[in-house]
C-alpha cells in the first residue's frame, strides 16, 4: 500500500536546502513558488524522500489564488506526497517550470498553461495544447464565461434542497430542468425555450 | 509483313518519335520533358521492331524506358527546385539550334546518299543467341573492356556521390540569410502556396 | 498543408542538414489528424530527412471536450458517464478510478462483492484493451489486419459480457459510487468460465503467429527504445514503463479493490523497445486471466452497492485516487468544497503523459519506426484530449 | 468410357478445345483466302488482345471477390456476402460505385500527368500477358526474347507509378512513388538474376521455350533452382507492392502511397491493374518454376490452359496467404535484404547454373542421372544459403532474445528494476534470438 509521505518530514528536507521555502498547512506541504525548483529537487534527490516520479501535475482555481498541485511518488520506497504552490497573481500567474527536473512535466505543464493560463517559467515549449493560440480566456478558471449576477461557477445545489441554493438566481445562466419528472423550479425562472425565443 | 502494314507502322512510329522529341524541347517542365523522352524512346523501340530487331527493341525499352528515364527522374528530384526549370534552355538555344541543324543535315545527307542494302529475306529468328555468341566469341576483348569501364564508372559514381561540404555550406548560408530576413514575410502568402505555386514538386527524395 | 511555421521549420532543418554535412532537404509530413495509423484525431507532425525522422511534434486537441469543466457542473454521480468517454477503450477502468476518488472523498466502504465485481470487470477490460492495443500495433507494423481480427474476437467476447451485465458495450457506466450498478446476471459466470477456458488456446495461437515472427522482430526490436531512467523521469506508466524493466504496477504497489487478495505477477521487459511493450501486454493478458480465475472462484455473496445517497455532498477536501488502467496510471484528482458537484475534477491521463517521450523515442528512426512507436504506446485520443 | 472417348474424338476432330490456338488459326486461314495478308496479321493481333481482355476483365472481377473472400477467411470473418449469391456480385457493385463516384483532382496537381497514369498503367498490365503461354502454341506472341520482354514491360510500370505519385502533389503520394521507384530498381536485379539462371540452364529466352525445356527434361525448375524460385517470388511480391513488401502504398505510414489522390474509377483502374499484375506474375511464376502448362503428361488429357490456371491459382493463393499473415518490412530492411541477401544468393545460383550447364552440354553428362543429382545438390545449397543468412546476416538487435521477466515481490523503481534484471533464474518468457 502506498504510504502518504509525511509532509513535515518533507518540509524539513526542503528547508535544509532552501530555508523557509516550505511550510505545512493542514497536513499539506506548501512550497514557495520562487524556490520551487530547488525545493522539489531536494525532495527528488534526497535518498530519504526519493520522490523521483512526477505522478500528476495540475492546478486548482481557488478564486482568490491558484494552487498548482504536484503529486510526487517514490517508486522504490512506495510513498506519495502532495505538494502545492500558491500563485496569488491572477493577472499574470507564473510558477517556475519543473521540466528541468522531470521530463514528464512537459505536457502536464502545457495543459495547465492552456486551461488555467498559469505560465511555467523556463518551460521550453510553452504553447497552448488543446486550444488554439489566441483562444480567448482560460476555460478551467472559475471566472471563465461567468454570467453576470452568478454567485460562482459550478452547480449550486440539488433541486430538492433549500431555497437559496436550489437554482440559480433569475437572470443568471438559463438552465433547463434535467428531466420532465424532476421537481420543476418555482418562481420566474428563465427556462430554455423562452430564452431561445427572446434571443 | 506487307507494305501497307509496314508503312502504317513506320509512319505512326516515326510521328511518335519525332513528336515526342519536339515536345522535349518545347515543354518547360523538366519532368514533362522526361516523359516525352520516354514516348520518343518507345517510338524508337517500335521502329526497331519494324526492322525485325526484336532483341534490340526490347533492350531499348528495358534500358532506356525502364532504367535511364527513371535515372533522369531521380536526378531531377535530387536537383534543387529552382534549377528544375527548362525555360532558360530555350532562350539561349540559338547557337545550339544551329549546331543541331548542321548535324541533322549532314546525317540526313549521309543517310540519303548511302546505298542501303535492304534485307529482303526472312528476319533472323534467334538474334539474342547470335548477339550473345558474337559478344562472347568474336568481340570478347571489347566486351570485357566495356565491363571494366562500367565497373570503374560505378566505383567513380560512388566516390563522386560523397557529399561536398563546401557546396552545402554555401547553400546553407544562403538559406540562413533568407530565413533571417524572413521576419517580415507576409504569412498570408506563406500559407499553402509554397507547394501550390511550385507545382508538383514537393521536396524530398528517399 | 504548409503553414508559415512549417516553412520556417523546414528551412531550419535544411540549414541544419546542410551544415551537418547531409545535403538533402527535410520534408514536413503530417501524420493525421486523418491518417490510418493515428487511431483517432491525433496529428503527428514529423520532419523527415529522406525517411529519417528529424523532429516529431504532436498537435492534439481535436477531440477536446473540456470534460474537466463540464464535470464541475454535474453531481458526483452524474459525472460517472463522463469517465466512460475519457478512455472509451477502457471505460470500466475509468469508471473505477473515478468512483474510487469519489468514495475516498465521501468516506464510503465498498461491499466485498462489489469489490470483486470491480476487479473482474477491470481485468476483463484490460484483456479487451490489450487485445485492441496489440492488434492495432501489429497493424501499424504493416500486417494486413489479420492479427487485429484475431484479437477482436476476444475483445468481442468481453464486450458481450459487458453488454449482458450493464447493457452497454463501450461506454459502460457500470461502476457506481459505493459499488456497481447491477449485480452479475445469471448467464455471466458460465460465459466467463467458457471465456477463461478458451483463452489459453487463443493466446497460444497468437504466440505461434506473432512472437517468433521474424518480420515483427525486425520491425519492433530496437525501435522506440527508452531507458528506465528516462521512462521514470518522463512519468511514463503502464506497459510502456514496465517494458523498460521497471516493475511498477499500482495493483501491487497500491492495491485497491482487494487486489492484494489475488495472486498475480507483474511482467517486465528488458530493452524498453516496441517489441517489449507488445510482449508485456501479452503477458499481462495472461496475468489478468489468472486474476479472473481467482475472482470467479472466490466471488463473495452480499450486496453489490453500498447505501450511498444519490445526492451525496462530500465534506470539503480533496482526493487523488488512481488505478492501473490498461494504459498506465489513471488518476482522478477531485477537490470538493462541500457542494454537490466537484469543485475541481482532474484526470491524470496515462495516454497523454506516455506521449511525453514520443519525440525521444522516434527521432533518429525512420518514418515507419515512428508509426510503430506510436502504435506501441497505445494511445486513446479521447483520453489525451478529454 | 468408350462413349466419352468417342465424343472426345469427334470434338477433337472438329475443334480441339485443348488448344484455343486452333480457333485463331481457322480465322486467319479464312481471312487469307480472300483478304490481304496484312489484314490477317492485324486480325490476329486484335484477336489476341481481345482474347486477353476477355480473360483479364472478368478474371479481375472474380479475383477481387476471391482475394477478399480468402483474406476474410484468414481473418475469421465472412467477407462480402450481401450482393448476389455468396457476395459474388460485390466487385460489380464496387465497380459501379467507383464509376459513379466523383473524380477529384487536387487543385495543385499537374493535370495532364495526373490524368494519364490510370490509363497508362493498363499498357504494361495488358502487354505482359502477351508472352504468357497458355499452351504449346497458345501465347499471343511467342517472342524469342520473351523473358527480356517481360522484364522490360514490367519495368515501364514504374514510370507510370512515378508519374502518378509526382503529379498528385501530395507528400504521401510522392513518398510512395519514390519508394516504388527505389524498390523496383533494386528488386529488378534479383528478379533478372533469378530468371538468368533459367535462361542459362535451358538455353532459351523464350518463355514457351523454358516450359518446353522442363517438359523435355521431365523436371520443374523449382526443384532445380529453389533459391531462384524463392528469390523470384519475393522480388515479384515486392514489385507487386504486396505485403511484406508493400512499402510504396504502406497504409499505416503513407496512407495509400502513389494513388492517395486518385478517386473513383481512376483508383479502380490502379486497383484492377494491381490485381491483374498479381495474377499474371503468379502465372509467370507457375510457368517458369512449376512447369507452366505442362504437368507430367497430364496436359495430354486436360486442356493445357486449365493446368496453367490451376498452378497460377496455387501461386496466387500463396501470395494472398503471405499478405494475410505477415507484417510489412521497413524500406531500409527491404533494401538491405535485396542487396545483401537476394542479389548474392541469386548470383551464386547463376554461377551454379553456368557450371551445371557446362557439365551437361560440354561434358555431355547424362541428363536423366545428372539432373536429380543437381537438384539434390541445389536444394542442399539453398538450405545452406538460407541458414547462413539467418546466422550471419541477421541484424544485431534480433540476435539477442527478447525476455519477459516476472517481477514477483520486487515492486518499485530503478532499484527494483536492477534487482529483477539481475536475477539468475531463467526468464519467464523468451522469444527470438539466435
Amino acid at each position: 500500500m502506498t504510504a502518504t509521505y509525511d509532509a513535515t518530514a518533507a518540509m524539513e528536507i526542503v528547508n535544509a536546502h532552501a530555508p523557509g521555502a516550505a511550510c505545512v498547512d493542514d497536513g499539506v506541504l506548501f512550497l514557495e513558488p520562487e524556490r520551487l525548483v530547488e525545493s522539489v529537487q531536494s525532495l527528488r534527490d534526497s535518498g530519504e524522500s526519493d520522490l523521483v516520479f512526477l505522478c500528476n501535475l495540475t492546478a486548482v482555481d481557488q478564486e482568490l489564488h491558484f494552487e498548482v498541485v504536484y503529486h510526487l511518488q517514490s517508486l522504490d520506497l512506495n510513498h506519495i506526497l502532495q505538494i502545492k504552490a500558491r500563485v496569488t497573481d491572477r493577472e499574470d500567474p507564473a510558477v517556475p517550470s519543473l521540466t528541468g527536473l522531470f521530463y514528464g512535466a512537459h505536457l502536464q505543464e502545457r495543459e495547465v498553461y492552456d486551461l488555467f493560463g498559469i505560465r511555467f517559467e523556463g518551460h521550453p515549449d510553452l504553447r497552448r495544447m488543446f486550444l488554439w493560440e489566441g483562444f480567448p480566456g482560460y476555460p478551467l478558471r472559475k471566472d471563465f464565461l461567468q454570467m453576470p449576477g452568478q454567485v460562482r461557477a459550478g452547480l449550486p445545489g440539488f433541486p430538492h434542497e433549500s431555497e437559496e441554493n436550489a437554482w440559480p438566481v433569475p437572470g443568471s445562466v438559463p438552465q433547463r430542468p434535467m428531466h420532465p419528472n424532476d421537481p420543476q423550479p418555482e418562481g420566474d425562472l428563465v427556462v430554455a425555450e423562452e430564452s431561445e425565443e427572446s434571443s | 509483313m506487307s507494305d501497307f502494314g509496314f508503312h502504317l507502322a513506320f509512319w505512326s512510329l516515326a510521328a511518335m518519335t519525332l513528336g515526342g522529341a519536339s515536345m522535349i524541347i518545347i515543354s518547360r517542365n523538366l519532368i514533362h520533358a522526361v516523359i516525352w523522352l520516354v514516348m520518343s524512346m518507345l517510338g524508337i523501340a517500335g521502329l526497331y521492331l519494324t526492322l525485325s530487331a526484336d532483341f534490340i527493341a526490347v533492350v531499348q525499352v528495358l534500358i532506356y524506358v525502364g532504367a535511364i528515364s527513371v535515372l533522369m527522374l531521380f536526378a531531377i528530384m535530387l536537383t534543387p527546385r529552382a534549377e528544375r526549370d527548362n525555360s532558360q534552355n530555350i532562350k539561349t538555344g540559338g547557337p545550339a539550334a544551329l549546331v543541331v541543324l548542321l548535324v541533322m543535315i549532314s546525317t540526313l545527307w549521309v543517310a540519303i546518299d548511302t546505298d542501303w542494302g535492304a534485307v529482303r529475306e526472312a528476319a533472323l529468328t534467334d538474334q539474342a543467341r547470335l548477339i550473345g555468341e558474337s559478344l562472347i566469341k568474336h568481340y570478347i576483348l571489347p566486351f570485357e573492356i566495356g565491363a571494366v569501364l562500367l565497373t570503374a564508372a560505378l566505383v567513380g559514381a560512388i566516390a563522386l556521390a560523397r557529399q561536398d561540404d563546401e557546396d552545402a555550406a554555401v547553400h546553407a548560408a544562403s538559406l540562413q540569410a533568407e530565413l533571417d530576413g524572413e521576419g517580415s514575410v507576409d504569412p498570408v502568402n506563406v500559407v499553402d502556396p509554397p507547394i501550390a505555386a511550385e507545382a508538383p514538386d514537393s521536396e524530398a527524395a528517399s | 498543408m504548409t503553414t508559415a511555421d512549417d516553412t520556417q521549420l523546414a528551412m531550419q532543418g535544411t540549414i541544419e542538414a546542410l551544415t551537418t554535412g547531409d545535403g538533402s532537404e527535410p520534408v514536413v509530413v503530417n501524420l493525421g489528424p486523418q491518417h490510418p495509423s493515428t487511431h483517432g484525431v491525433f496529428r503527428l507532425k514529423v520532419t523527415l530527412d529522406g525517411e529519417i525522422v528529424q523532429d516529431a511534434e504532436m498537435r492534439i486537441g481535436y477531440l477536446h471536450r473540456s470534460m474537466e469543466k463540464l464535470a464541475e457542473e454535474r453531481t458526483y454521480t452524474q459525472n460517472i458517464p463522463f469517465t466512460d468517454r475519457i478512455d472509451y477503450l477502457a471505460a470500466m477502468s475509468n469508471n473505477l478510478a473515478y468512483c474510487l476518488a469519489a468514495e475516498e472523498l465521501l468516506g464510503i466502504e465498498v461491499p466485498p462483492r462489489a469489490q470483486a465485481i470491480r476487479v473482474m470487470f477491470a481485468e476483463l477490460q484490460r484483456v479487451a484493451s490489450h487485445a485492441m492495443a496489440n492488434g492495432t500495433f501489429i497493424n501499424d507494423c504493416g500486417a494486413w489486419h489479420t492479427p487485429l481480427f484475431y484479437m477482436f474476437r476476444d475483445r468481442e467476447r468481453v464486450l458481450d459480457m459487458f453488454e449482458m451485465t450493464c447493457g452497454a458495450r463501450l461506454t459502460t457506466n457500470y461502476m457506481r459510487i459505493g459499488g456497481v450498478a447491477f449485480d452479475l446476471p445469471d448467464e455471466l459466470l458460465p460465459t466467463l468460465e467458457s471465456f477463461l477456458a478458451d483463452m489459453p488456446d487463443r493466446i497460444a495461437d497468437y504466440e505461434a503467429l506473432l512472437m517468433e515472427n521474424e518480420i515483427l522482430h525486425a520491425r519492433a526490436r530496437g525501435v522506440g527504445v527508452i531507458s528506465p531512467e528516462m521512462a521514470i523521469n518522463s512519468s511514463l506508466s503502464g506497459p510502456v514503463l514496465r517494458a523498460t524493466g521497471v516493475p511498477w504496477d499500482l495493483r501491487k504497489a497500491n492495491p485497491y479493490c482487494g487486489y492484494e487478495n489475488y495472486e498475480f505477477d507483474v511482467p517486465v521487459g528488458e530493452q524498453g523497445d516496441c517489441f517489449d511493450r507488445f510482449l508485456v501486454r501479452m503477458a499481462e493478458v495472461k496475468e489478468s486471466l489468472k486474476i479472473l480465475r481467482q475472482v470467479v472462484d472466490t466471488l463473495p455473496d452480499g450486496p453489490w452497492l453500498a447505501d450511498v445517497p444519490l445526492h451525496a455532498r462530500p465534506e470539503p477536501g480533496e482526493a487523488y485516487a488512481r488505478v492501473e488502467s490498461p494504459r498506465g496510471e489513471l488518476g482522478f484528482y477531485l477537490v470538493s468544497d462541500g457542494g454537490p458537484a466537484p469543485y475541481r475534477f482532474h484526470c491524470r491521463p496515462p495516454s497523454l503523459i506516455n506521449l511525453t517521450a514520443l519525440k525521444e523515442m522516434s527521432v533518429g528512426g525512420t518514418l515507419a519506426d515512428a508509426i510503430v512507436t506510436l502504435g506501441s504506446i497505445d494511445i486513446v485520443v479521447g483520453e489525451i484530449d478529454r | 468410357m468408350t462413349d466419352l472417348a468417342q465424343l472426345g474424338n469427334v470434338l477433337g476432330a472438329w475443334y480441339d478445345f485443348r488448344d484455343l490456338n486452333n480457333l485463331q488459326r481457322l480465322i486467319t486461314e479464312w481471312i487469307a483466302e480472300w483478304g490481304p495478308d496484312w489484314l490477317a496479321s492485324i486480325v490476329t493481333g486484335v484477336l489476341g488482345a481481345l482474347g486477353i481482355l476477355a480473360v483479364v476483365g472478368p478474371t479481375l472481377l472474380i479475383l477481387i471477390w476471391v482475394e477478399r473472400k480468402v483474406i476474410s477467411r484468414f481473418q475469421q470473418r465472412y467477407g462480402p456476402n450481401r450482393v448476389g449469391p455468396k457476395g459474388l456480385l460485390q466487385p460489380v457493385a464496387d465497380a459501379v460505385k467507383l464509376i459513379l463516384k466523383e473524380q477529384l483532382a487536387p487543385r495543385a496537381a499537374d493535370k495532364l500527368i495526373f490524368f494519364l497514369p490510370p490509363v497508362l498503367i493498363f499498357v504494361p498490365g495488358i502487354l505482359i500477358w502477351g508472352v504468357l503461354p497458355f499452351g504449346p502454341r497458345m501465347s499471343v506472341a511467342d517472342l524469342n526474347v520473351g523473358v527480356l520482354f517481360l522484364l522490360a514491360v514490367s519495368g515501364t510500370a514504374v514510370l507510370v507509378i512515378f508519374m502518378a505519385g509526382w503529379s498528385s502533389n501530395n507528400k504521401y503520394a510522392l513518398f510512395g512513388a519514390m519508394r516504388a521507384v527505389a524498390m523496383s530498381i533494386s528488386y529488378e536485379v534479383p528478379m533478372v538474376l533469378a530468371l538468368l539462371t533459367l535462361v542459362v540452364f535451358s538455353g532459351t529466352m523464350s518463355v514457351n521455350g523454358i516450359v518446353e525445356w522442363q517438359q523435355q527434361e521431365d523436371v520443374i525448375f523449382i526443384l532445380l533452382f529453389p533459391l531462384s524460385a524463392i528469390a523470384f517470388f519475393f522480388a515479384a511480391s515486392a514489385e507487386l507492392n504486396r505485403t511484406p513488401a508493400d512499402i510504396s502504398e504502406a497504409e499505416s505510414e503513407i496512407v495509400a502511397g502513389y494513388h492517395t489522390e486518385y478517386s473513383g474509377m481512376r483508383f479502380g483502374l490502379f486497383y484492377a491493374v494491381e490485381l491483374g499484375n498479381t495474377l499474371v506474375v503468379s502465372g509467370f511464376i507457375a510457368t517458369f518454376f512449376l512447369g507452366g502448362w505442362w504437368l507430367w503428361g497430364l496436359d495430354q488429357w486436360v486442356p493445357s490452359w486449365i493446368i496453367l490456371l490451376v498452378k497460377t491459382g496455387a501461386v496466387y493463393f500463396l501470395l494472398i496467404w503471405t499478405r494475410g499473415t505477415l507484417p510489412r518490412l521497413r524500406i531500409d530492411q527491404l533494401m538491405s535484404f535485396c542487396w545483401k541477401a537476394l542479389v548474392p544468393a541469386t548470383l551464386l545460383f547463376v554461377v551454379v547454373a553456368f557450371v551445371e550447364r557446362t557439365l551437361l552440354i560440354s561434358e555431355g553428362w547424362d541428363t536423366t542421372v545428372a539432373l536429380p543429382i543437381m537438384a539434390v545438390f541445389n536444394i542442399a545449397l539453398t538450405l545452406g544459403a538460407i541458414m547462413l543468412f539467418a546466422r550471419v546476416a541477421r541484424p544485431a538487435p534480433l540476435r539477442r532474445p527478447a525476455r519477459i521477466r516476472m517481477a514477483g515481490s520486487d515492486i518499485g523503481g530503478l532499484r527494483a528494476a536492477r534487482e529483477v534484471a539481475s536475477r539468475r533464474e531463467e526468464p519467464q518468457f523468451q522469444v527470438g534470438g539466435d
